[in-house]
């Protein structure tokens, strides 16, 4: 907690809870253990018991009937095209709005904000079904437009960069307005490169958001072909519970958090840090 | 004192050109829908097979008298009560114990944080597992004590607290990063000078942290139940919102109407219901933070 | 499963979706519940060679696409049952609207009172489908307003599957052979009773958990044993919250009780229960019967003995709940007459192929079937004969999931909350007459 | 070129008047400093001449074009912020041509231009340094190169030293000097150090309030400052100014009658029995036990070839002395201060200097 010197009996405090902390976060991962455990043992034994840590007997049969399906990868690929699409543009498009908050000056400057923020207050579900309706007209379901372009405008985003760029010091665009950069130099040659942790922050909170939406891609993706990843796994654990067995389940789920887990421990060390400098303030 | 005086550049050409992205995608997908949302409440719509009549307020009369509809409220008022203020307590213990250097605490970060970027539906089949009285992961210990196994997911009482376990498991890493963010903005003089005065750990807790992390502690509360109103995953897929209703949340609800009843009109009047709920929490959420601001 | 076979299996696969790929065929999409498993059966290509309700159809849908000449192919999208109808429902704004697709006679008139559905009777007319071979009471489980909209494939009743060693261990077999099963509402608990002391197991095996409704299903059959009709025929009525519905009603609440059935179990939770031999009678549809059959043949499962009885007069005359699974064609503005006639030719190739189907459980829709030795061969058949003729469904009128699944959370509460049977009725009543409200 | 010309130059933010009206010509290559307290919108003159603050009334000129309406990236101005603002994402090398590369000026040119500055400033061995690995006197001086490869017709500078210890400031102040010398260009520098205005400007501009209160020559001001602002500003330790009355006026000769002392005075203008304040330099003040002044020492401070007395007249006024006596008085002491050579400053009472000076500035 502090680098101060500290006597011995709160040294042994600290020693104390860290172990506590350690116990909780082995309580913490069990279930993942055990799910892992599960996709690795024949759906025979599984079907007379579930219980132990241990995958033994031990196969990867799960996981090969898996990839044989071809859909489980195919839906991987969805949900990484949305993904990675949505986070650009909610990235460009917060960024871009967030610094004309932040640093521009111009007329209804003050309701618009207003308006922005007031977008924070209406939840998803609330506008579905109108949406749902919206894409129909326009026939555009089952596409990755349909799936991306809803989630593009985040009030939250734009909060979050306007409360990065207000703590850019104003001098720097000063200097490059000086040294001749237009407003979109100045947003994208200082700006941008100095709100990388911001940006990386945002970005990986909309990546794990667009990976896990649920309910709008349950209602606008209805071709197999087109599910996400969380919508395909809902749909064959059904399925599979009636056919394949437990062990495939789990292996899918297992199978499909990988990616994302892989993800998370590359880049995690900047949440923390891109919080810290994003929304700290 | 460079720069301190002017709010920015004046240059609105620019400025709107920034916005614009934004404003249109916001108009497009959020406004507009909201006020056809209204529109739709309106009517009697049907989702497929295209009957639409306008009925005015009949739909707003029905919600006042479904039973199954203040029942939904209920329910999600109470897994919101539930869910808000431990998620924000443990995020904070949590932060609080794993916040500092050294590779253990990094690890431990991971490791809490590892669970939120795990997909709803992996989510509920992990703690479904867990829970199931059946093949559940508690059973062998049920058994070993002998007592019949608990069963959480069809348990009258227990199966919104399971939602919500699962929920806190699932969800407890951005709150928690937030604290970590906030934690570590704190001058690290003020811990100093506290050592000094010879403060307790609780003191030092209660009398430096917890004030300098407070804005914080309000970003987390009004995400945390922005984020809880909307609960549908984890109760469709955990219990479809049994055992008798006890757990059918409202968005579930708004689900089940527009897409199994095709009720859309119906259901867009419990979807505006849901955005005025939110909207009113949200502005006594930040009323009474800046209210504490003030004081 | 060895790994050098699946292999084998994968190479095997890729090779013909590769050349399937490259043909011009007209695809023609076909959306359906019963589960994926092409895993199993992606590669089995004689229907005859698949086994229960899932292996059978994904079979069938092989052997036409090996088989026609035409040039269709069949593109099967399985859609988990739960989402089925929701998925269905959406596709006719989310524009992929299926060529063929499975469906409920109860859900029927949802879809054709909104012209929703393509009328049939020319199209069978055209590819040659008899529909006087059809029993009547499927005809008409498939017609509305004097339209036929489906073909319809099945008669799906309850059934009490059973564990004919643990109820000899309880002395519930009869000198012929035959399985001793209660005939009124006390000798049921008392059998039950009788049988959990003699056995340590549990009497009942079935899914509780709300998800499927089987209880519901139970109940509504000792609705029509006692002469009440859930629903009136023009669909603006629910009797529920009767002295009938309570009878009904306390004695599913007394079976659970008692600690004659575990409350515990889910649908696969059951039917593992039933296989794993700690369950007397398995109470689930006609669907499982060839799956238990075939499992309790490999030896592999701890049930050995295998027998499927009608669901006894329990309060009279022996009714049970039945529904009807039928293949529609959804109305799509955009549908080529090329798809037009490979999906009826695929319907036409499903109504040939009805024994088959047959083979699962499910009670054959087509006389000819019925009279034909193949099905009198098939196992068990002669002991559920009677089923065919107690079957009995809801009058045909709309939301009737709406209303099953409302009754299914009410009607469950009674032993997963503890609510009282006369509370869990009137709760049923009420949600009930709300969405009868709406019916028009 | 590089001439700078502000005629009646306001600004205000809203009804917030922060400078009234401001007149100056600025030469070209001339070294300009703008000195005044904080407040007093030195910077924010410094600002509208850059283009980094609108302009309300009056005009800038800049080489002769008008430039109230020009964009700051096209009035040909570098600036050099008290903050350095230098690009902490870009090396040295990238924030010193960034400029350059906006205008699309040739990679040859850039390059060439880049090696002259970075000669200039010592800068070749941290060219591809990151700012944040640079000293502060380093970063000082890359900000000063990024202002310099642009070749500007005016240099700006905000406070470019106060964030910088003593030591440094002081030698960077010779190198901004030099750097004057070397380039011959216009610079505008911001500081609310006198030492820095005096030691570097060719003129300075004490501003107060928004206004000019004097313009001149470094001497000029501490000479023969106009009032008693522009006395109190400039020099180190600061002008003693000490409330008097006017009598025994002749014609260019008064007397200021102090508390307890009379101090004979050459005036243009005043009125008899008029209040003054009189101007002493520290440097006037010394020790003689006949000396006019008495007054009760409060501190002494020894710097070596100097010595500092702070003291206390007998009205209460508390006065400063600068010696190089060797003996000094002890604290408590009663003194008596003489008048020894140099300018006898007397500002009227609405502090505007009436003193006779004695031939031109030197």
């Amino acid at each position: 907690m502090s680098t101060a010197r500290r006597t011995g009996s709160a040294r042994t405090t600290d020693i104390i809870l860290l172990g506590l902390t350690v116990a909780f976060a082995i309580l913490w991962m069990i279930p993942v253990v055990w799910v892992v455990t599960m996709s690795l043992k024949p759906n025979v034994e599984l079907m007379r018991s579930t219980a132990g840590f241990i995958p033994w007997p031990f196969t990867i049969d799960n996981y090969f009937n898996l990839v044989k399906l071809a859909t489980v990868p195919r839906w991987l690929m969805h949900s990484f095209i949305v993904a990675v699409s949505m986070t650009a543009l909610v990235l460009i498009v917060s960024s871009l709005a967030g610094y004309a908050f932040a640093r521009l000056d111009f007329p209804f400057k003050r309701t618009l904000f207003l308006i922005m923020i007031a977008g924070l207050m209406v939840p998803e579900q609330a506008v579905f079904i109108p949406l749902f309706t919206m894409f129909a007209d326009w026939g555009m379901h089952n596409t990755h437009a349909a799936l991306v372009a809803p989630r593009v405008a985040v009030p939250i985003g734009v909060f979050l960069m306007t409360q990065f760029f207000r703590a850019v010091p104003r001098e720097l665009e000063e200097a490059a307005e000086l040294d001749h950069a237009s407003y979109f130099t100045i947003f994208w040659r200082i700006m941008l490169p100095l709100s990388v942790p911001a940006l990386t922050t945002l970005g990986l909170f909309t990546f794990i958001f667009a990976w896990n939406d649920f309910l709008w891609p349950l209602v606008s993706a209805t071709k197999a072909e087109m599910f996400t990843v969380t919508v395909g796994l809902a749909s064959i654990q059904g399925n599979f519970a009636f056919s394949e067995g437990l062990g495939s389940v789990m292996a899918s789920a297992v199978f499909a958090s990988l990616p994302i887990v892989i993800l998370f421990l590359i880049f995690q060390r900047f949440i923390v840090a891109g919080v810290a400098m994003g929304a700290g303030k | 004192m460079s720069g301190g005086g002017s709010p920015g550049r004046r240059a609105p050409g620019t400025a709107f050109l920034f916005l614009a992205p934004f404003f249109a995608i916001y108009a497009v997908f959020l406004v507009y829908p909201l006020f056809k949302g209204f529109w739709i409440s309106l009517h009697d719509w049907e989702l497929a097979g295209g009957y639409r009549e306008y009925i005015g307020f009949l739909n707003y009369q029905d919600l006042w008298t479904d039973k199954l509809f203040w029942r939904t409220i209920r329910n999600t008022l109470l897994f919101v009560a539930m869910t808000v203020p431990t998620m924000t307590l443990l995020a904070l213990m949590l932060a609080l114990a794993v916040h500092g250097t050294g590779r253990l605490k990094a690890i431990l970060r991971s490791v809490f944080f590892m669970s939120s970027v795990f997909s709803v539906t992996v989510v509920t089949l992990v703690w479904s597992m867990v829970l199931s009285a059946d093949q559940g992961l508690l059973v062998p210990l049920w058994n070993a004590l002998g007592i019949k196994p608990v069963n959480f997911l069809a348990h009258p009482l227990l199966a919104m607290p399971s939602i919500a376990l699962a929920t806190l498991w699932w969800g407890v890493g951005l709150p928690m990063a937030l604290f970590l963010a906030a934690l570590g903005q704190v001058p690290q003089e003020l811990y100093e000078a506290a050592e000094l005065d010879h403060a307790s750990r609780w003191s030092v807790l209660r009398r430096i942290t917890l004030p300098s992390i407070r804005h914080t502690l309000l970003l987390v509360v009004v995400l945390q139940i922005i984020g809880q109103f909307q609960i549908f995953g984890q109760a469709q897929l955990m219990t479809q919102g049994g055992p008798a209703n006890r757990t059918r949340t409202l968005v579930q609800y708004i689900y089940d109407t527009g897409f199994r009843d095709w009720q859309v009109g119906y259901a867009s009047a419990m979807a505006m219901a849901l955005f005025l709920l939110m909207f009113g929490f949200s502005m006594l959420q930040l009323w009474l933070g800046r209210k504490g601001d003030d004081a | 499963m060895h790994h050098s076979k699946l292999l084998a299996r994968l190479a095997l696969a890729t090779a013909l979706t590769g050349v399937a790929g490259t043909a011009s065929a007209v695809e023609i999409s076909f959306f359906r519940f019963f589960g994926d498993c092409q895993t199993d059966y992606g590669t089995v290509m004689k229907a005859a060679e698949a086994n229960g309700e899932c292996g059978i159809i994904t079979a069938l849908a092989n052997q036409f696409n090996a088989e026609n000449t035409i040039g269709a192919k069949v593109v099967t999208q399985t859609v988990d049952w739960g989402a089925y109808y929701d998925q269905l429902t959406a596709t006719y704004s989310t524009g992929n609207i299926p060529d063929v697709a499975v469906m409920h006679s109860s859900v029927l008139p949802n879809f054709s009172d909104r012209d929703l559905l393509v009328p049939l009777a020319d199209g069978f007319a055209k590819v040659g489908i008899d529909t006087a071979d059809f029993v009547p009471a499927a005809l008409k489980n498939a017609t509305t307003n004097d339209t036929l909209y489906a073909l319809p494939y099945d008669l799906h009743a309850l059934l009490f599957h059973v564990n004919v060693d643990l109820m000899a261990q309880a002395g519930f077999v009869n000198e012929d052979g035959s399985i001793k099963l209660p005939t009124s509402p006390e000798e049921l608990i008392s059998m039950g009773k009788e049988f959990k002391e003699k056995t340590g197991k549990f009497y009942i095996a079935t899914e509780s958990q709300s998800s499927e409704g089987m209880m519901v299903r139970l109940w509504e059959s000792f609705m029509w044993q006692q002469g009440v009709d859930v629903l009136s025929a023009d669909g603006k009525e629910a009797s529920i919250a009767t002295p009938e519905g309570e009878k009904a009603a306390a004695l599913i609440k007394a079976i659970y009780d008692e600690g004659l059935a575990n409350t515990a179990l889910d649908y696969p939770g059951a039917e593992q229960a039933f296989l794993n031999g700690e369950a007397g009678i398995l109470i689930n549809g006609t669907w499982g019967v060839d799956n238990y059959d075939s499992q309790a043949k490999s030896g592999k499962a701890v049930l050995k003995n295998y027998a499927v009885a009608n669901v006894p007069g329990i309060f009279g005359a022996p009714k049970v709940w039945a529904d009807s699974h039928m293949w529609v064609m959804p109305k799509d503005e955009g549908r080529t007459p090329e798809e037009t006639e490979a999906a009826l030719a695929f319907i036409k190739f499903l109504n040939d192929n009805n024994f088959q189907w047959a083979r699962t459980g499910h009670l054959s829709v087509r006389q000819s079937v019925i009279a034909s030795p193949e099905f009198a061969a098939l196992p068990h058949r002669s002991d559920f004969a009677a089923t065919a003729e107690n079957a009995t469904a809801l009058p045909v009128v709309q939301n009737q999931r709406g209303i099953f699944s409302a009754m299914t959370t009410d009607l469950n509460a009674m032993w997963l909350t503890g609510t009282e049977p006369a509370d869990a009725l009137a709760a049923m009543q009420e949600s009930v007459d709300q969405i009868l409200r709406r019916n028009r | 070129m590089g001439r700078v010309s502000l005629r009646d130059v306001s600004k205000s933010y809203g009804s917030a008047m922060v400078i009234p009206g401001v007149s100056l010509e600025i030469l070209e290559g001339e070294f300009v400093v703008f000195v005044g307290p904080s407040g007093c919108g030195k910077s924010t003159l410094l600002r509208m001449i850059a283009g980094l603050e609108d302009i309300t009334g009056g005009e800038v000129q800049i080489g002769g074009r008008p430039v109230n309406d020009v964009a700051a990236r096209d009035r040909g101005v570098a600036m050099v912020f008290q903050n350095y603002a230098l690009y902490p994402h870009m090396s040295v090398r990238e924030n010193m041509v960034f400029g350059l590369q906006n205008l699309g000026t040739a990679k040859a040119e850039i390059a060439a231009r880049l090696d002259r500055a970075a000669q200039i400033l010592q800068l070749e061995p941290y060219l591809d340094r990151k700012p944040r690995a640079l000293s502060g006197g380093q970063r000082q001086r890359v900000a000063i190169g990024r202002a310099i490869v642009r070749e500007p017709q005016v240099f700006l500078f905000d406070e470019p030293l106060s964030n910088l210890d003593a030591a440094l400031r002081v030698q960077m102040r010779t190198e901004i000097a030099k750097l004057h010398h070397r380039l011959g260009a216009t610079m505008i520098y911001v500081t609310h150090d006198q030492t820095e205005a005096m030691t570097m400007a060719d003129r300075i501009v004490v501003l107060r309030a928004g206004r000019i209160e004097q313009v001149g020559t470094p001497i000029e001001l501490y000479e023969r400052p106009a009032n008693s602002f522009v006395a109190g500003f400039l020099g180190a330790p600061k002008i003693n100014l000490i409330p008097g009355v006017l009598t025994a006026m002749q014609s260019r000769t008064a007397t200021v009658e102090l508390a307890g002392a009379r101090v004979p005075v050459q005036v243009i203008g005043g009125t008899e029995g008029a209040a003054v304040t009189l101007g002493l330099r520290p440097d006037v003040l010394t020790l003689h036990p006949d000396g006019p002044i008495p007054a009760i020492v409060d501190v002494v401070e020894e710097l070596g070839n100097v010595k500092l007395i702070y003291a206390t007249l007998p009205g209460g006024h508390p006065v400063v002395a600068e010696l190089r006596s060797p003996q000094l008085p002890k604290v408590g002491d009663t003194i008596r201060l003489a008048l020894g050579e140099g300018q006898r400053h007397v500002f009227d009472a609405d502090g505007q200097a009436i003193t006779l000076h004695d031939g031109p500035a030197t």
